[in-house]
């Protein structure tokens, strides 16, 4: 039962903020995240006692269909699991000024509860239904308080994710469906599925691989990505950006690897290539975007394309360096986003030309979007710098060659951040620029980002802690002395 | 061996200093800021002193501090290692920055951000600190992106300055390409060996040689071309002189340019193992310093004569450790640390007197009545430069001519012709400076520098003066640690033809200028008009920032290109267009028209193709 | 929930006990009758009358074990009562509870007719033989007929659908009576067994053709959005579901005749082009009614493929358990949608911007609703869809499942486009009338139903166990 | 012989077909679907015959019992159009569209 309460909580929050007026619906909502974080943070208690490759487990009532409502915490999941609550928090905090409805307070819990179904399930089916769950919250909050142009990202952002996840839910059907056919057991559970081999395999593997791909966004399905977060509210971009694209790899590491490791090794040269493509075209549209979201956005392409690097090249080194860049990139692209959103609280503008010199202005959001574009940038002693080395040595050692490739992103990466950086804070402003109206932070809007900050520095230095906590996922994804 | 304290202070007092300097003094009286970062110098300098002296005294440390990275079995750590190379250059670093330290808090007193000023400058004390000491190539990239980051902070510090805020970016961009070159060795390197840890690494790769060395040890190179400014990616250090000159004398002249030569002495057994590496660095080196000499003699502003100077003797270190001696390349460099920040520091003093942050060549003149101490200074710094007997100059660049000889007439040619262009830009600069009339502006205006930036000045004039007796004790410092092998460490002895050749070519500069500046007085502001073609080829440095600017356009087009036209218009478009195809396909498809017989005839066609369904 | 009552001490064992659910009604509708003689009989009189008809007929279902000897058995002449009836019957009665409570006209006549029309429903599921079903059709549709003319939507022409409807109706039934005819012909009775030969074949076709004139597959399909659109939302909610789902028995009764016949092998295909019809045509309307009719169309496609599959398996009663989960979550969905424009009045897509502003609740319900059409994963709507491809791709009809997961993913363009309207636009008109106390608590029922059974389907599994038992 | 008759019963029923479908006339249409009844009344006459199965007489007086009131459920909603004003003609009939 301990499990099930880390989503039931928000899930009974969501509807608790629903019922309260707007003001009291706001408090409410800080208690239930506040309670959630620390519920989350007292797990790795009993979690550290817990046996075998997964820490905590449980398994629920079996239904129709071999479908079992079964739940379970690795090291992985329960850094998501943090990050998730953590950043809830963070949400909660930073949107606190502006008067939002109650209907705001409530869909962030209920994506909290959404977010932590997906990082707990242990069942193919179950995992599914809070997959798909996610996009309803998400959707109400790019529609109702996004900014101009939402009514279009919202549907679009819906639709999109929804049709990759149709290729995921053909998938499944068709390797559970399978597994009956040779096995003879309905089953849904993660760890008791077999892939099929062959060209069946293939496109079990494709289909699974697209469904998860939309999430991350891997190249060519990514379309999605600008639209939904430039529009969405800060707290929203937040959101979005730090814990939803991680869960397409996620996906990858819960389903994909351990269910098809030969096919994986395989696809490897593709695979890698296409997160290279991810890196590279990612940074170039970026350099173009005049918009400080859209660019934030298309920076977030270009880092998954790294954890996605890191991931699949079966060595501990790089599938610890994929895992650790999903929570740094979390961190470091919530920072930023809650950064814009702030700029956009004081001048409802996020245009590059919109803003000029803003050093004199506004010096302590100048000293922390600095700090968060270094860290995104990847400058050692932040945790950028950790995860992509970690990702691009793994890589190193699986193909050399896909490596250096990656490693470019790191150039690229000062090519679009700085200049934009330069453009918003230290140039001068143009006569119709909004920076007369940006004040300096607040003491709440400092704590937050003084935390951030921190935690990237903390991470950047000693990723020890993390690095230890992800070693049994690690342990079970790349088998000692299994790489080929 | 356990860690000596002095090691831990070198990093405790930064960093102290920084946290004591942001939260506590800041906030309260920024003015202050400089003093404990003033006092964090003091100790590192000693701590640096005293470790000179046990290091000399024959015990080198490489000791690991504790692990970073860890994953399955591979592991990245932090250690300390302290050897005679390190050490060496080290203590240069504490002393000139720490004297630069003073001299700025003079310099940047009435400036409104000094606090910002002092904070970046003394985090790249730490980072430059770090670099020096670390023990692994990975830890050492830590450090190297950091000295990056704060040369960004420093360049780009007066951000009004749309100039101050481009030479940033094209300095850290470029630093960030080396840095790429860098850090693909690193990855190389770890992927083949597992470890890079200096000690552990070069025995292993003694025993048995990656299979991508040559790849590892071009990517150094590139790297250290980048950051010490060899011919390819130097442009950006004459930017560089954008920031405010403590810190275009701390970094772009003494410390943070070297560190690309640090870094291929500190791996010169990996470049040494390449076959055809070194002759490349050594090529580069002499073609750069011949360059960056030529174009140092034309140029009409002070410091950026200074800053492709820097460019030339960089050169001569990587021809010297092209060469094979790299003994002579650190020696070269502990000098040229010493009399290029003299130089820098005058020419701040100028600027500084005729307030403003750098002077044109036309504003200057006739300084020597108003400013004698100055004078002096440069003119200590100047002998050095060009490489005069009793100065430190002398002995380390008749190190590199020796080096020259040795190996060969062509190498030679390249070091005595770039000692000639040195004395000839050096002596023009004097001239121009302190003895020309000065283009109308009355000579008495000029005031000295006040004593706190005019002490720091004077002590490193003395040392640029007195250092060259301190070559032997430098020599047997280098060889403690046991990393490049004995001879390569070795420092040439005093040979009399080397030293008629340096003082010919030194001599054959110095008259070229007098005559130009003195003999014809108009020469100076003439030739530009009568040669314009030349002019231009000098002003975009012989084409080469063309190129540069050719690829950046290239880049951007290629952004643009991917961006707007591929991901925005087409991809996008295309998938914004599906869902608004299936409109209209469903008004073809609609069957309804409205009147019931239609409807009627749908039904019969309906039970026909059931009955065709079922009889088939 | 208290367990069966055993048969023995309950149903008298007069062969008729197996039909009290029919007779419930039918006393209903003569009460119905009775009360309109008196001069001035109360609206809510009539409702009591009709929903108490309902409830218990309802609740003798549930709690009257099968009787024994239930298949065709002697003297109980075309009387029989399978477990797939008694399960179809509660559909078809609790389908039409909305309707019956939210009927306020001033005489009895619709609520007689409403309950006519769940009588015939009744005899269509106690069918023994095909003449029975036959009468159990006309008598479900005649009053369906009347009830088109007489609940008319505001501003829709009248009579117009009524008419359509009927002629349409009855040439389907006529198509009916020959495809019995060449039946008889060829087998000589009116049973449930295949008739051999061609004319056999011809006679089933012929029916089949009928079956799916009722449930408006496509070529049969143009009566339906006029209906929808004219009739008054609470009507069209009733059609959709009972009326529907009676159709959809009927078909797979007659597809239970001949399980590999021509009938059940061209299903599947009918049903995907339905499917593919009803959501690119329900994309391009403006008006709310002829939206949620061709959303129905769209629906009922994916039921006949849930049939088609059901039949390509040879029609066990196991693998009729997704249809008549369809079938029940269905009728919580639409009904709860038709409810919801009859409490907001809305008309046209416009009149629904920024509504969530003004009454979010019945808002948020619609919303629920419509998510739960669309089938996204929480709601019950995605696990009915998911159970009927599920079949379907066991049984290897792997195109027409194509067809039907594209159009799922097409209605997701006009259920979105209505929450979006709802929530993301700003309100152009300010009124927000009051709801009355019935049609929100149904709205409720209808809403939290159908999002539920997403989410406990176990809960529902002991009830679907011991109706298909 | 029963085919003959089939054929004889078909030939009625598209007869009656033809009529409510061409016609535009609902009276007439009217009258088309109780000819396509009697035609299927004739098929199931003479197959009673056939078998000596009295069902089918039975089954046959009670479609002719449907079919009346079919057709009187079809006058009362022509009789509803004429006191409307809208004639019965199927062109009338045409406002519900896409």
């Amino acid at each position: 039962m301990i499990l099930t309460a880390l989503w039931l909580l928000p899930a009974i929050g969501g509807f608790a903020c629903l019922a309260g007026r707007g003001r009291a619906s706001r408090w409410l909502a800080l208690a239930f995240s506040v309670v959630v974080f620390g519920y989350s943070v007292w797990l790795a208690g009993p979690y550290e006692t817990g046996q075998g490759p997964w820490g905590l487990s449980e398994a629920g009532s079996a239904w129709i269909f071999g479908i079992s409502y079964n739940l379970a915490l690795d090291g992985l999941a329960l850094s998501l699991v943090w990050l998730t609550a953590f950043l809830t928090v963070v949400c909660v905090i930073a949107s606190w000024r502006s008067e939002f409805s109650r209907g705001y307070w409530s869909s962030f819990l209920f994506l909290e509860a959404a977010l932590m179904g997906v990082f707990l399930s242990r069942d193919l089916f179950v995992f599914y239904v809070f997959w798909e769950a996610v996009l309803i919250p998400m959707f109400f909050i790019i529609g109702i308080w996004g900014s101009d142009g939402r009514r279009h990202a919202a549907m679009k952002f819906f639709l999109f994710t929804f049709f990759g996840s149709l290729f995921l839910l053909v998938g499944l059907l068709a390797l559970v469906s399978w597994n009956h056919a040779t096995r003879g057991v309905w089953t849904w559970d993660m760890g008791a599925l077999a892939a099929p081999g062959g060209l069946a395999g293939l496109l079990v593997f494709a289909g699974i691989f697209v469904g998860f791909g939309v999430k991350i966004p891997l190249f060519p399905l990514h379309t999605w990505l600008p639209d939904a977060h430039t529009e969405a509210p800060a707290a929203g971009s937040v959101m979005l950006a730090g814990v939803m694209l991680k869960m397409g790899v996620f996906g990858f590491v819960r389903v994909l690897l351990p269910m098809f490791p030969e096919l994986t090794w395989k696809l490897l040269p593709w695979i890698a290539g296409l997160a290279c493509v991810n890196i590279i075209y990612g940074s170039l549209c970026a350099m173009w975007q005049s918009d400080l979201k859209r660019l934030i956005a298309y920076s977030s392409v270009a880092h998954l394309g790294f954890c996605v690097l890191g991931i699949f090249s079966g060595t501990p080194a790089g599938v610890a360096g994929g895992c650790l860049q999903l929570l740094n990139h979390g961190l470091t692209t919530g920072a930023l986003f809650m950064m814009v959103g702030f700029l956009y609280e004081r001048s409802h503008r996020r245009g590059l030309a919109d803003f000029g010199d803003l050093v004199g202005r506004a010096p302590w959001l100048t000293f922390f979007f600095g700090w968060a574009v270094m860290a995104s940038v990847g400058l050692p002693g932040l945790n950028g710098f950790v995860g992509e080395f970690m990702s691009l040595a793994g890589m190193a050692e699986a193909l050399p060659v896909m490596a250096c490739i990656g490693a470019v992103g790191i150039v690229l990466s000062v090519a679009y951040s700085l200049p934009a950086y330069q453009a918003v804070f230290w140039a001068a402003s143009a006569e119709g620029s909004a920076s007369a109206k940006v004040s300096d932070l607040d003491l709440r809007e400092k704590a937050l980002l003084w935390v951030l900050c921190l935690a990237m520095l903390y991470i950047g230095l000693a990723p020890g802690a993390l690095l230890g906590l992800l070693e049994p996922t690690v342990a079970t994804l790349v088998p000692p002395g299994c790489m080929p | 061996m356990g860690l000596p304290l002095s090691a831990i202070l070198l990093f405790a007092a930064p960093v102290a200093a920084l946290l004591a300097a942001f939260f506590l003094v800041r906030p309260f009286k920024p003015g202050w800021t400089h003093w404990p970062i003033l006092a964090s110098c003091a100790v590192v300098t000693a701590a640096s002193v005293d470790l000179a002296a046990k290091v000399y005294a024959g015990s080198v440390f490489d000791v690991p501090v504790c692990a970073w990275m860890a994953a399955g079995n591979w592991m990245v750590s932090f250690g300390v290692r302290l050897d005679g190379i390190g050490v060496a250059v080290l203590t240069m670093v504490c002393v000139v920055g720490s004297l630069i330290h003073v001299y700025a808090a003079g310099y940047m007193r009435s400036d409104p951000c000094f606090s910002r000023f002092f904070l970046s400058f003394h985090l790249f004390f730490l980072m430059m600190i770090g670099m020096l000491v670390s023990n692994n190539y990975v830890q050492f990239y830590l450090f190297w992106e950091g000295v990056g980051l704060s040369s960004y902070l420093l360049i780009g510090f007066w951000t009004h300055k749309p100039a101050a805020r481009s030479a940033a970016l094209q300095a850290f961009i470029t630093n960030r390409v080396g840095d790429l070159g860098f850090l693909i060795a690193i990855l190389m390197l770890l992927g083949f060996y597992g470890d890079t840890r200096f000690g552990l690494l070069f025995d292993a790769m003694g025993s048995q040689p990656a299979p991508l060395l040559p790849l590892i040890g071009l990517m150094l190179f590139v790297a250290a071309a980048t950051k010490s400014a060899q011919f390819p990616l130097y442009f950006w250090l004459p930017d560089a002189m954008e920031g405010p000159t403590p810190v275009s004398a701390l970094m772009h002249a003494a410390t943070m340019v070297t560190a690309g030569i640090f870094l291929l002495a500190r791996s010169w057994p990996l470049i040494a193992a390449v076959p055809q590496l070194p002759t490349l660095i050594a090529a580069v080196g002499g073609g750069t310093a011949i360059f960056a000499g030529l174009l140092a003699c034309c140029q009409t502003d002070l410091k950026r004569i200074l800053a492709y100077s820097t460019v030339s003797h960089l050169g001569l270190m990587a021809l010297a450790l092209g060469l094979g001696r790299v003994g002579v390349a650190v020696l070269h460099l502990l000098m040229h640390g010493f009399f290029k920040a003299v130089l820098f520091l005058c020419a701040g003093n100028i600027a500084h007197g005729i307030g403003k942050s750098t002077a044109h060549v036309a504003e200057v003149g006739g300084l020597r009545r108003s400013m004698p101490m100055t004078m002096a200074c440069f003119v200590a710094a100047a002998l050095s430069l060009a490489g005069i007997w009793p100065t430190a100059g002398f002995f380390s660049k008749d190190a590199v001519i020796e080096a020259g000889l040795e190996a060969g007439p062509v190498w030679a040619a390249m070091a005595l012709t770039a000692a000639a262009l040195g004395a000839f830009y050096i002596v023009r600069m004097l001239l121009l400076a302190f003895y020309g009339p000065g283009s109308g502006q009355k000579p008495g205006h000029a005031h000295e520098a006040p004593p706190q930036m005019g002490a720091p000045v004077l002590f490193l004039a003395l040392g640029a003066l007195s250092a060259g007796w301190l070559a032997p004790g430098i020599g047997r410092l280098l060889a403690c640690g046991r990393m490049p092998s004995e001879e390569a460490l070795a420092l040439p002895h005093f040979s009399w033809t080397v030293f008629a050749l340096g003082t010919a070519a030194a001599a054959l500069g110095a008259v070229a200028a007098y005559v130009l500046t003195v003999g014809r007085p108009d020469f100076e502001w003439t030739w530009r008009r009568e040669y314009p073609r030349a002019a231009s080829l000098i002003e975009t440095d012989l084409g080469w920032r063309k190129v540069v600017a050719a690829a950046a356009f290239v880049v951007r087009r290629l952004s643009d290109l991917v961006g707007d036209l591929l991901d925005h218009r087409c991809w996008d478009g295309l998938i914004e267009s599906l869902p608004r195809a299936t409109l209209p396909l469903g008004g073809a498809v609609s069957l309804t028209s409205g009147r019931l017989s239609d409807h009627l005839w749908w039904i019969v066609s309906g039970a026909a193709l059931m009955l065709l369904a079922a009889l088939i | 929930m208290i367990g069966p009552i055993p048969a023995a001490e309950f149903a008298v064992s007069f062969p008729a006990a197996s039909l009290w659910p029919q007779l419930t009604l039918a006393a209903g509708l003569l009460a119905c009758l009775a009360a309109g003689m008196a001069r001035d009989i109360s609206a809510a009189a009539v409702r009591v009358v009709g929903v108490c008809a309902l409830i218990v007929a309802v609740w003798m279902l549930m709690f009257t074990a099968s009787v024994p000897g239930a298949g065709g058995g002697p003297g109980l002449g075309p009387v029989r009562l399978d477990s797939l009836g008694r399960a179809w019957q509660v559909l078809f009665y609790v389908g039409a509870l909305p309707l019956a409570a939210m009927l306020d006209e001033d005489d009895e006549v619709p609520m007689a007719l409403v309950l006519g029309s769940c009588l015939g429903m009744g005899l269509l599921a106690a069918a023994g033989d095909l003449l029975m079903l036959f009468i159990g059709l006309e008598c479900m549709s005649l009053p369906a007929y009347l009830l088109v003319a007489r609940l008319r939507s505001q501003g829709a022409p009248p009579y117009e659908a009524a008419v359509k409807y009927f002629f349409a109706g009855a040439v389907a039934s006529s198509l009916f009576l020959l495809g019995l005819a060449f039946h008889y012909a060829a087998s000589g009775s009116f049973g449930f067994a295949a008739a051999p030969g061609p004319v056999g074949q011809a006679g089933l076709a012929l029916m089949g053709a009928a079956a799916l004139f009722k449930i408006a597959a496509v070529p049969f399909h143009w009566w339906l959005p006029d209906v929808y659109e004219s009739s008054s939302p609470a009507l069209a909610g009733f059609m959709s579901t009972s009326i529907k789902a009676a159709a959809v028995f009927f078909l797979m009764r007659l597809a239970a005749m001949a399980p590999d016949s021509g009938l059940s092998r061209c299903l599947p295909w009918a049903g995907a082009a339905t499917a593919l019809y009803g959501a690119l045509l329900a994309l391009r309307q403006q008006g709310l009614q002829r939206l949620l009719a061709y959303s129905s169309l769209s629906h009922a496609g994916i039921l006949v493929v849930a049939v088609g599959a059901w039949a390509a398996q040879g029609c066990d009663g196991a693998s009729a358990a997704p249809i008549f989960f369809y079938g029940l979550v269905y009728l919580f969905m639409s009904n709860g949608a038709f409810l919801f424009l009859e409490v907001s009045g809305a008309g046209k897509r416009p009149d629904l911007d920024g509504y969530a502003k003004l009454c979010p609740v019945p808002a948020a319900l619609f919303a629920a609703l419509l998510l739960s059409l669309a089938g996204i994963p929480p709601t019950g709507g995605f696990l009915a869809k998911l159970f009927v491809f599920w079949e379907a791709v066991k049984a290897g009809l792997f195109f027409p499942v194509a067809g039907a997961a594209l159009a799922a993913l097409l209605g997701l363009g006009y259920y979105l486009a209505l929450i979006r309207n709802m929530y993301f636009d700003e309100p152009k008109w300010s009124k927000a009338e009051p709801h009355t106390g019935a049609a929100m608590v149904t709205l409720w029922a209808c809403a939290v139903a159908a999002a539920t059974l997403g989410v406990v389907p176990w809960l529902f599994s002991r009830f679907l166990e011991r109706l298909l038992s | 012989m029963n085919a003959t008759v089939l054929q004889v019963g078909v030939l009625l029923f598209t007869l009656g077909l033809g009529m409510v479908v061409l016609r535009g006339q609902l009276l007439a249409m009217l009258l088309g679907i109780e000819l396509m009844v009697g035609a299927v009344n004739v098929i199931l006459t003479y197959h009673a015959n056939l078998f000596g199965d009295p069902k089918a007489l039975a089954a046959v007086v009670l479609i002719i019992c449907v079919a009346a009131a079919e057709a009187v459920l079809g006058l009362c909603l022509i009789l509803k159009l004429h006191h409307g004003g809208i004639p019965a003609e199927t062109e009338s009939l045409a406002e519900l569209r896409d």
